[in-house]
């Protein structure tokens, strides 16, 4: 063969390819799913990825959505903000059309802003930040969880309305999370003046004991103690409580609510309250999704399992809706068009909050958490 | 024999160490023992096989350990292939211009408008290179242990994000800054443990990074707490917009510009009377005071030096991100940049890029190992330490050029 | 005292009083010492005399608990060196070796040289990245004095060798040529024939002969071949129990009783 | 002043301190010996509790049950402590033993990184609930808010520990070999000390403490995960630098001091702060005495 029709060749090819890339593209609508999926918080990714699956799935089986097959493309973030970005990079280098994440606001904070950049819709199961649709900074941002100002402001009203509480001790694990939940309890509680904020504090996560911190409690008399954290330092807390006898009613966010805590606390759970997303298990939808969960992988869904499952359903839908992938077309989708979920009915508002999504206190008892009414 | 009965009881003492660990676990939702006994099979051949080989492997060290013991200078026997190379001028500039010609091609060449995931990927490498020169300096040539080496990292990375926030400094402007600010730190910190020796340090410097980082947390007003700082500009292109992969490969440039400063700085300082102090100092202190040098001065100047690139990768970890938060700055990641430097070989730039590289680039193209990393990672260390302690690549000294007839002429004079 | 009154040459270091105490023990006890241009000195004693720590206070790496130690610079002034660090004792012209051989084992023998030459040279961090022609100039100068002090320890055929790849007794030497690259009026060698051979002694003797006589460097040696020290020495002082027994000619200490009885009692009849 | 809080931050901070104190003294045998910083020490104490977490829970899922579960729970867990403190110097350090300084202290760093990753591997990176092997003990009554009935196990176990350690190391033959070897090895080995054993022994002994401390915390905060040895382990060996490396009682006085200071700065200040007091305090005894608490300052000999 001569070096002529070699390179004549090449660039075929390469014309080919070239041309066939947003060939293929335009076959499919392309999914990202990112969250963590290795790594300690592990736990809170894969049932997001669990649930995108099945919905895909479904959605495959009868055909796709507007003649298109859906296709996912899951990418591992491990919840860290350096990684998020290197993750969004590559989804948005693939060509996606729509993410469904990321888990972990911090990682989301990171990835959004290439998500913006790109013109690409992003729905979280899980990002609670309130900041993240509240600062208008992110219009492609979306979530079907309730912000954590909300819970926020549920749990101080809850301390002080029906607890009678006068005195409000906040600790917090520092976190993101769990610093952001305490920030927004304690301005709720300044706000209503029923009670005063005695006790405002972080503790270091991971650490062996938190006695000077609870001595400190019941010096300054607190008749509520809510925490802004996870279950590991919620359980090390209650354990170091109860061992000293001290009997302060505890309140915590939905990150202690959750089979995680019940397991670890144990006995020391019992009587606790924590805010979480109002109980979902009346929508239909609901429980087939649970059902056939169970059937498939024989164990109770995870965290955000609904969550992630309602996001895909409201994704879905608007591609539906608005006929195509297109940027502007599908946030008008989301914000117009009501959809039946696994959280029941929701749209999202202007700022990309889900409307009809919301908080319940729950509280343990005999072991489970049972809404108060 | 002996080899194998050993081996056998090595095996059997594993089989019984992890006993309780890799084949019980106990389930407290559903109250069940889940027993794997298969795992216990496994752990019995494996000891087994890694006994006999190890066996094999430190007889074979020892062997070698004797044939240097015998031989006075067993350096000039077998030139390592470094040494080769720095030994050749024209070969060594060929492999340099190779390399430099493949560094500056590779963003183009495996970016497209679309997907510059790679390019992204090569900067945070990058990034870490120029970590691990930096450490370089402070361990590797100074001897220096830092275990909060991150500390200095984060301070730049929140200089830039601080002042281009918070004043609208560009891009440039805080490089230096961010490399100042890590050299203060350097020198701040560097003043307490001057009087301390190796593993003081090791703690010490360990308590400043977690200092640092607890501070990063907790002081929100100013650091954004675990929150972090979001929306931190990319580098400016003389104000031109830039697409995303145009900003990435920016970046790469500017990141790679940097590697290649420091090496050229490490290189010039590592065969100078700094330099030589830095090892001196390495060696043994008291010798190194007793000949006159100030050790204060030394090991501050090695411990600011090795801050400032801290500082400077640091504003472009910035940069490159638009979003930083204190969980990029633990002590693993410390343990990190001191690996790259000990598994490359202490003092060798060679051989901390190289393993800088590695120990970036594997973990990101190898995912699907994503679970078993830090365990091999863990491994890996303990290993090198006692098979390869110089590192991948040796720290070779220079050949100084003297000329010995003009010498033998001037003492005649004399 | 019986300090000698014939020694000439100008006074360089002068020792008096000097007391050094690790808790409750005394190391060395109210030693006086004096060391003239041109001379070699020794300090001898029995194993645990005191003679290292002697050495340790006069060069600072301790700081010795009461007393004096003073030099006489070139330019004439004296100077009160207690408790100064070892570097700057190095840079006003006092150098030594160690006892037990305390090289820089991953240096070249060259290099190890030129770090004695640290304190003479000025080149910064900022000269050295720059390659400004002060940094070339010195590089230059501390290479071709290091080479040449080499040659004259007899080690410039190994000067790119690693310095833990020497013999023992060329590492005794490197040390020697480490601390004349200091550029020193007065050289401190701690036990320098340790663990050599009698030929390898007999060439250090000649070597720290032609040291003194060729670089105008007064030297103090601690020593415990006692051949060695009655061949090359001027004047020798003797310690016990940290305590300073007798001082004089070698002469004088062959026949000082006190001498004979403690110390050179058992050796000197062996 | 509020006195009873005084007190009551006090008796938190000394059953903290000897938590530490008790893990801070492998961290120093073994640096009395073999100038090493063993990082892998917090590593071990977290496989004590594991191994504790393991045996209780298949005991009582087996259906036995009783006071017998915690003696013979943290029997095991010392035994398996030991034995992986004895390999762990097998493998990672004795071939190290006459290698530069920095690499034993990496190798360290390697098997602490390896260690923590192969439990959260073999087992769960999940938080794991201890049992509460510990009674409520009624005798104490009003006296719980000052010290929970753990914590008076904590100090009872940790004192007895303690005094039989010195009697370990004061009277016992393999306590003087490590007393000879701690001072010259060289020498200790030339008198006829298996220096060999004697570095095994330490290893062992050390690991035996740290398990024990390992199993008490545990069931203490009643979680364990394969994460809490780290930190653990660091503030263990800030203790034991504190007092003095190196040096027994030393260890003893840098864990209670350590304990009791972040306990106070954390009531009086701020409990997000204590770790900054923590290293704080580490670096200001160090610039005042850079031999820690107890340490002396040995010359070195030139």
């Amino acid at each position: 063969m001569q070096e002529s029709n070699l390179v004549k060749l090449a660039a075929a090819a390469f014309v080919a390819a070239a041309l066939s890339a947003p060939a293929l593209a335009a076959d499919t609508i392309k999914i990202g799913v990112a969250g963590p999926h290795t790594g300690d918080l592990a736990p809170y990714g894969l049932p997001s990825k669990d649930a995108a699956e099945m919905v895909v799935a479904d959605v495959n089986a009868k055909g796709g959505i507007n003649g298109k097959k859906v296709e996912l493309m899951i990418a591992d973030d491990q919840c860290k903000p350096e990684i998020a970005t290197n993750v969004a990079t590559k989804l948005v280098s693939e060509g996606v059309n729509l993410v469904l994440g990321h888990v972990c606001s911090g990682a989301t904070k990171a990835a959004l802003g290439i998500y913006k950049g790109a013109k690409i819709i992003t729905i979280s199961p899980s990002a609670t930040n309130p900041p993240l649709t509240k600062s208008g900074e992110y219009p492609n941002f979306y979530r079907t969880i309730a912000p954590d100002d909300d819970q926020a402001m549920l749990a101080a009203s809850f301390a002080t309305d029906k607890l009678n509480a006068k005195k409000v001790a906040i600790l917090h694990d520092k976190g993101d999370y769990g610093k952001g939940f305490a920030d927004f309890a304690k301005e709720a509680i300044e706000k209503g003046g029923k009670a005063k904020v005695v006790m405002y504090e972080g503790i270091q996560p991971g650490a062996m004991d938190y006695s000077a911190v609870i001595q400190k409690l019941r010096k300054e008399g607190a008749d509520v103690l809510i925490f802004g954290g996870y279950h590991p330092e919620a359980s090390k807390l209650l354990s170091l409580m109860n061992k000293r006898k001290i009997n302060v009613p505890f309140i915590g966010p939905d990150g202690i609510k959750g089979d995680g805590f019940l397991k670890i606390a144990g006995k020391d759970a019992e009587g606790v309250y924590a805010t979480g997303p109002m109980d979902v298990s009346k929508y239909p939808l609901n429980a087939k999704a649970r059902e056939e969960y169970k059937a498939k992988y024989g164990k109770e869904p995870g965290t955000f399992f609904d969550q992630a499952y309602a996001a895909m359903l409201a994704a879905l839908n608007a591609v539906k809706v608005a006929g195509s992938t297109d940027y502007e077309a599908l946030g008008k989708a989301l914000k117009s068009s009501q959809v039946e979920t696994t959280v029941g009915k929701i749209k999202f508002d202007a700022k990309g909050d889900a409307e009809g999504v919301g908080f319940a206190v729950y509280q343990v008892k005999n072991g489970a958490f049972a809404e108060v009414k | 024999m002996s080899h194998l009965k050993r081996s056998l009881g090595i095996g059997l003492w594993f089989m019984f160490l992890t006993l309780p660990l890799m084949v019980v676990r106990v389930n407290t939702v559903s109250r069940e023992v889940e027993w794997r006994w298969s795992n216990l099979v496994w752990v019995g051949i494996c000891a087994f096989a890694i006994a006999w080989f190890w066996q094999f492997s430190i007889e074979r060290r020892a062997a070698q350990r004797a044939k240097v013991a015998a031989e006075p200078h067993p350096e000039k026997d077998r030139p390592s292939l470094a040494q080769r190379l720095a030994d050749d001028p024209v070969l060594s500039r060929r492999v340099l211009l190779a390399a430099a010609l493949i560094a500056l091609i590779f963003p183009w060449a495996v970016s497209t408008t679309q997907n510059f995931y790679h390019v992204n990927v090569m900067v945070s490498a990058l990034i870490f290179v120029v970590l691990g020169l930096g450490l370089n300096i402070t361990v590797g040539l100074a001897g220096l242990l830092d275990l909060g080496y991150i500390a200095f990292f984060a301070v730049g990375a929140y200089t830039y994000a601080l002042l281009a926030k918070g004043f609208g400094l560009g891009f440039w402007m805080c490089l230096p800054l961010g490399g100042v600010m890590g050299m203060l730190f350097g020198v701040v910190l560097g003043f307490p443990i001057l009087r301390l020796r190796g593993d003081y340090l090791a703690i010490v410097t360990l308590g400043f990074g977690s200092i640092t980082k607890i501070v990063l947390e907790n002081w929100d007003t100013v650091f954004g707490g675990a929150a972090g700082i979001a929306g931190i500009p990319r580098p400016d292109f003389f104000g031109l917009p830039l697409d995303g992969r145009e900003k990435s490969i920016y970046t790469y440039y500017i990141v790679l510009a940097l590697v290649a400063v420091t090496i050229f700085v490490t290189n010039r300082l590592k065969n100078s009377r700094v330099g030589r102090a830095w090892m001196a100092l390495r060696e043994d202190e008291i010798a190194c005071v007793a000949m006159g040098v100030d050790m204060a001065r030394t090991k501050l100047s090695a411990y600011a030096l090795g801050a400032f690139w801290a500082g400077l990768a640091g504003v472009i970890f910035a940069a490159h991100n638009n979003f930083i938060n204190p969980d990029s700055f633990t002590f693993m990641d410390s343990a990190m940049v001191l690996a790259m430097v000990v598994l490359g070989g202490m003092g060798s730039i060679l051989g901390v890029i190289i393993a800088s590289l590695a120990l970036k680039l594997l973990p990101e193209y190898l995912r699907a190992f994503a679970e078993y990393r830090m365990l091999v990672f863990g491994a890996v260390m303990v290993l090198m330490m006692i098979f390869r302690p110089q590192g991948l690549i040796n720290n070779m000294r220079r050949k100084y050029e003297y000329d010995t007839a003009d010498v033998e002429s001037n003492d005649g004079g004399k | 005292m019986a300090a000698s009154s014939t020694r000439g040459g100008k006074k360089l270091l002068e020792v008096s009083g000097l007391t050094m105490d690790f808790g409750g023990l005394r190391a060395v006890d109210n030693v006086g010492l004096d060391i003239h241009a041109g001379e070699i000195v020794a300090l001898i004693g029995p194993n645990g005399a005191g003679k290292t720590t002697f050495f340790n206070c006069v060069t600072g790496i301790y700081t010795p608990t009461t007393g004096d130690v003073r030099i006489h610079t070139a330019d004439g002034a004296t100077r009160r060196i207690n408790g100064m660090k070892p570097n700057r004792i190095t840079g006003l012209g006092m150098a030594r070796t160690f006892q037990n051989i305390r090289l820089f084992p991953a240096m070249t023998v060259l290099e190890n040289v030129m770090i004695g030459r640290h304190c003479r040279t000025g080149t910064t961090i900022l000269d050295a990245i720059l390659g400004t022609s002060r940094s070339a100039r010195e590089e230059r100068e501390s290479i071709d004095t290091s080479y040449q002090l080499l040659k004259k320890v007899g080690l410039a055929d190994v000067a790119d060798e690693y310095s833990r790849n020497l013999s023992y007794g060329a590492q005794r030497r490197l040390e020697i040529a480490r601390a004349l690259a200091t550029e020193p009026f007065l050289l401190l060698l701690d036990e320098p024939a340790a663990g050599m051979n009698p030929q390898e002694t007999h060439e250090l003797d000649e070597l720290i002969t032609r040291i003194r006589d060729e670089e105008n460097v007064a030297i103090l040696l601690i020593e415990h071949d006692m051949k060695l020290v009655m061949n090359i020495s001027d004047h020798i002082c003797v310690m016990e129990y940290g305590k300073e027994i007798a001082q004089g000619t070698p002469k004088e200490i062959k026949e000082n009783p006190k001498v004979i009885e403690a110390y050179l009692g058992e050796e000197a009849h062996a | 002043m509020d006195f009873q809080y005084l007190f009551e931050l006090l008796c938190g901070g000394v059953v903290k301190g000897s938590i530490y104190a008790l893990i801070a003294l492998g961290y120093t045998m073994v640096y009395g010996i073999i100038q090493l910083i063993n990082f892998a020490h917090g590593e071990i104490y977290m496989i004590g509790a594991f191994v504790a977490f393991i045996v209780a829970g298949v005991l009582t899922l087996t259906g036995y049950s009783g006071l017998g579960i915690l003696p013979l729970a943290a029997l095991i867990a010392v035994i398996y402590a030991a034995a992986y403190g004895y390999t762990l110097e097998k493998i990672a350090y004795r071939p190290l033993r006459n290698a530069p300084r920095l690499s034993p202290l990496i190798s360290a760093i390697g098997a602490s990184i390896f260690l923590m990753n192969y439990v959260q591997l073999v087992q769960t990176p999940d938080f794991l609930p201890f049992p509460e092997l510990v009674p409520d003990f009624e005798f104490l009554g009003d006296l719980t808010q000052f010290m929970s009935s753990v914590d008076v196990v904590i100090l009872a176990v940790t004192t007895v520990t303690m005094i039989a350690l010195t009697v370990l190391i004061k009277y016992t033959r393999i306590g003087k070999a490590m007393r000879a070897t701690q001072q010259d090895m060289v020498m200790a080995r030339l008198v006829g000390v298996n220096v060999d054993r004697v570095i095994s022994a330490t290893f062992i002994i050390g690991s035996v403490l740290a398990a024990i401390g390992g199993v008490l915390i545990a069931s203490r905060t009643g979680q364990i995960n394969s994460a809490i040895g780290f930190m653990a382990g660091i503030k263990a060996f800030t203790a034991a630098v504190l007092g003095g490396i190196g040096n027994i009682p030393g260890a003893v006085l840098g864990g209670l001091v350590l304990g009791v200071a972040e306990t106070f700065g954390a009531g009086y200040i701020s409990s997000a702060y204590e770790d900054v007091f923590a290293f704080g305090l580490l670096v200001l005894i160090l610039i005042l005495r850079p031999a820690g608490l107890l340490g002396k300052a040995v010359k070195q000999k030139v």
